[in-house]
């Protein structure tokens, strides 16, 4: 058993520093260089030379929620199989390659009759078509 | 520590030796502080290098594409005009920083820091050389997909702080995107872990060998099907040509970063040009054998190592050609193709590769199909 | 000594993070805030000797509850824009008033103390030098864990994901129009 | 200074602001926030003790199901505001008084 480093995790540490540290190193440091001076129309947000009416952040389509939330259910699920495949190989050349194999396998299919339930209920199509005549009503 | 860039110089008599002059002299054990002035100086060195790939990619992309439509391209500053992304780091850096007066000032600051730390966490766990690799941590793939999700949130927030309608839609678009190509990405990975049996990148190396018969890539038929899944999946989820629909120029002015200026713009764009490079090697490492050379050349002496850097700058650049290759040649996909690509063809793929390589495992183990053909 | 400043970074993230949750006026900045605390507490884990969970902590939150978070603040933060000024951003998703402060502060209080009780009587007990797990890496160890001892749990959590993903998934499609 | 006291100190403060933000917050967004903030909080004391009193993995892996869990919570926690939000028109906690719209 080799003792738990913690120094191998010091350049990630190191690295996220880094980052932020030459953002904000290379603002300051163009501030002095760079010339300031607004006006009211270059203030404004871009909106090809018009007015702008009204501010952006307004309500999105709901569908977007839906593409998160089936990303999130299979991230999550990626996230619990990441230990799980990286010892399949070694536990079947222990000789429990069927049970873990199994195993897999259910975990995935119960994760994909969910999938399955969305593609049909027209949950991964963007644009959604209910293909209803256009006389008819629900 | 023996993953690492201070294990590799640890080898050295030299370097053991400093560290012993060095703990008799501070009067406690040196060596963490040693191996932080090297992580440190490694890490500042691949900063530049970072910075450098990136300026070399808007260049490449700009040569590449003039080379493409037949034009010469940047050719003024410089030979062959490579100085011109010198003179476009100069001309960002000396440009005036507007802030819109409606913007939401303090997510208009962060959002550039998270996509740069996003793409810079990855840099930890890059595989450049048997030596060369900073940190090899056990979880280094787990950990380079978890720290890289922070540039989508940066791309977001950039949209969603700039209060620009245009902004919004292409952060909105960007956040969607790259949240969904993740899972193909990741799948197809799996396959590899599978055979790898184990996430860092010394282990997915370990099985491969330098010529194409050793990749993953033709270990057998699923991890091939997975290479291009993999593929497909980091253009979209580096918003590169056909799928850069958060900034498309031609709908979206330029999507996210439309109101960002000056060196907050240049951070945008070089945190996109960077994690290109860094999918390329993983992509390299994954699937094309990576820093490995055939019959192992120059061993790890010093030698070795240069040639080993070689190989994996030469595989990265062609897959970076092939990358700034497509998006000269296919048009932008509409958004709708998008998601169905993505949930409807690449996830249902990824997934079948994932239990055809489980199975394959399970009956034949590592052996790859070159094995099981000529024994 | 790198541990140590790794934590003391990581704590300060957390609890100051944490902490300007509570005191934001403003939902966006909850969520981002909440970005911060969490990536402490990655850092914290990663102090403890648990990188597999620190990456997860990365994967899972980081890139998935925080994203869905936000996208539910843009569906939901938004009415009465095109009258209001972006002031109704910061009002109309009511982030709470004296009153209700001061009853989470008792109640924080109140259990502030209990939590201090109990904490005490361990204070002095478990110090740094007890040492840690002997683990290169818990990845290995973990995946053994999840396929042999905690199976069960590993696949009831499948069927919990797939109830979620039908449940909401069901829950928030458009409404069709009538 | 590190030691388990420090850890449960740090778990205690976030449980609280997770606390306070549930009962101080209007908003259910907000709440559901707080209530990340907790779940963090349970889930840093099982590693703590995992690594300074049972020396044993099983702390790790309550951690990961507690992330499963938050991630089913969220998910569908989000859903029912969006929806809410759909038919009421606001997410003011106050305002969700009934179970049938």
């Amino acid at each position: 058993m080799i003792p738990y480093n913690f120094d191998v995790f010091m350049p990630v540490v190191i690295l996220l520093f880094v980052g932020v540290a030459m953002v904000v190193v290379a603002l300051i440091a163009a501030k002095i260089f760079r010339p300031h001076n607004p006006n009211k129309i270059k203030n404004q947000e871009y909106e090809c030379g018009e007015n702008p009416i009204g501010v952006a952040w307004s309500v999105f389509n709901v569908r977007f929620y839906v593409i998160g939330l089936i990303f999130i259910i299979f991230d999550v699920e990626s996230a619990l199989m990441f230990p799980v495949v990286t010892v399949f190989r070694r536990m079947r050349d222990q000789g429990m390659g069927g049970v873990v194999l199994i195993e897999v396998l259910l975990f995935i299919l119960i994760l994909l009759a969910g999938f399955a339930y969305c593609w049909r209920r027209g949950d991964l199509d963007w644009v959604k078509s209910y293909k209803r005549p256009e006389g008819e009503s629900k | 520590m023996e993953h690492t860039i201070v294990g590799y110089f640890l080898q050295f008599e030299i370097m053991k030796n400093l560290v012993e002059m060095a703990s008799s002299t501070l009067g406690f054990n040196a060596s963490s502080i040693i191996a932080f002035i090297i992580f440190l100086t490694a890490s500042l060195i691949l900063l530049l290098i970072a910075a450098t790939i990136g300026g070399l990619g808007t260049f490449a992309e700009r040569k590449i594409s003039a080379d493409m439509q037949m034009r010469p391209g940047p050719n003024r500053v410089g030979p062959y005009g490579i100085v011109q992304m010198v003179a476009d780091f100069i001309k960002l850096f000396l440009k005036e920083d507007i802030v819109p007066v409606n913007a939401d000032r303090f997510l208009f600051y962060i959002a550039p820091i998270l996509a740069i730390v996003g793409v810079l966490g990855t840099f930890a766990v890059l595989p450049i050389s048997s030596g060369l690799i900073i940190s090899d941590l056990n979880v280094a793939l787990f950990y380079a997909v978890g720290i890289s999700s922070l540039v989508g949130l940066g791309i977001f927030l950039g949209g969603y702080a700039s209060n620009s309608k245009w902004s919004m839609l292409g952060g909105m678009r960007g956040a969607a995107q790259i949240v969904s190509y993740e899972i193909p990405v990741i799948l197809s990975m799996f396959t590899v872990i599978l055979f790898a049996g184990g996430l860092s990148f010394g282990a997915i190396l370990e099985n491969q060998s330098g010529g194409p018969i050793g990749w993953y890539l033709f270990h057998n038929p699923f991890t091939f099907i997975a290479f291009f899944v993999y593929f497909i999946g980091i253009l979209a989820e580096t918003n590169r040509a056909p799928f850069d629909l958060p900034e498309s120029e031609s709908e979206l002015v330029s999507g996210y970063n439309t109101e960002f200026t000056g060196m907050r713009y240049a951070f945008f764009a070089l945190a996109e040009y960077m994690e290109v490079f860094v999918v390329a090697a993983f992509a390299s490492a994954l699937f094309l054998g990576g820093y490995k050379i055939p019959f192992n050349i120059g061993g790890d002496s010093l030698i070795g190592q240069v040639l080993q850097a070689g190989m994996f700058f030469t595989k990265v650049a062609l897959i970076y050609y092939v990358v700034i290759w497509i998006r000269w040649t296919l048009p932008r996909m509409r958004v709708d193709n998008l998601m169905t690509l993505c949930w409807k063809y690449l996830t249902p793929i990824a997934f079948f590769n994932l239990i055809g390589s489980a199975v394959w495992i399970y009956y034949f183990g590592n052996k790859s199909m070159w094995n099981l053909i000529f024994s | 000594m790198f541990l140590q400043v790794v934590f003391i970074l990581s704590a300060l993230l957390t609890v100051v993070s944490a902490v300007m949750v509570v005191f934001t006026r403003h939902i966006m900045y909850a969520a981002v805030y909440l970005l911060g605390s969490l990536i402490g507490v990655a850092g914290l884990y990663l102090t403890l000797g648990a990188d597999t969970l620190a990456a997860t902590q990365l994967l899972v939150y980081v890139g998935g509850i925080l994203i869905i978070m936000i996208f539910a603040i843009m569906l939901t933060g938004g009415q009465d824009f095109m009258k209001n000024s972006r002031k109704s951003f910061l009002q109309v998703p009511f982030m709470g008033n004296v009153k209700t402060y001061v009853f989470g502060g008792l109640a924080a209080l109140v259990m502030g103390s209990i939590g201090t009780k109990l904490i005490m009587n361990v204070a002095d007990r478990f110090s740094e030098h007890s040492e840690m797990l002997s683990y290169q890496s818990t990845i290995e160890v973990i995946g053994e864990a999840l396929v042999t001892d905690h199976v069960l749990v590993f696949e009831i959590s499948s069927v919990l994901l797939l109830g979620a993903l039908i449940g909401a998934a069901t829950i928030a499609r458009p409404i069709k129009k009538q | 200074m590190m030691n388990l006291a420090a850890y449960l100190f740090i778990s205690l403060v976030l449980f609280l602001c997770g606390i306070i933000v549930i009962i101080a917050r209007k908003n259910i967004v907000a709440i559901l926030i707080g209530m990340e903030l907790i779940l963090n909080a349970a889930a840093l004391n099982f590693v703590a003790y995992s690594r300074y009193v049972t020396h044993h993995i099983d702390g790790h892996i309550f951690p990961l199901f507690i992330i499963v869990v938050a991630a089913a919570e969220a998910v569908v926690g989000l859903a029912i505001v969006i929806r809410f939000f759909q038919i009421k028109e606001t997410i003011h906690i106050d305002d969700a008084t009934q179970l049938q719209s």
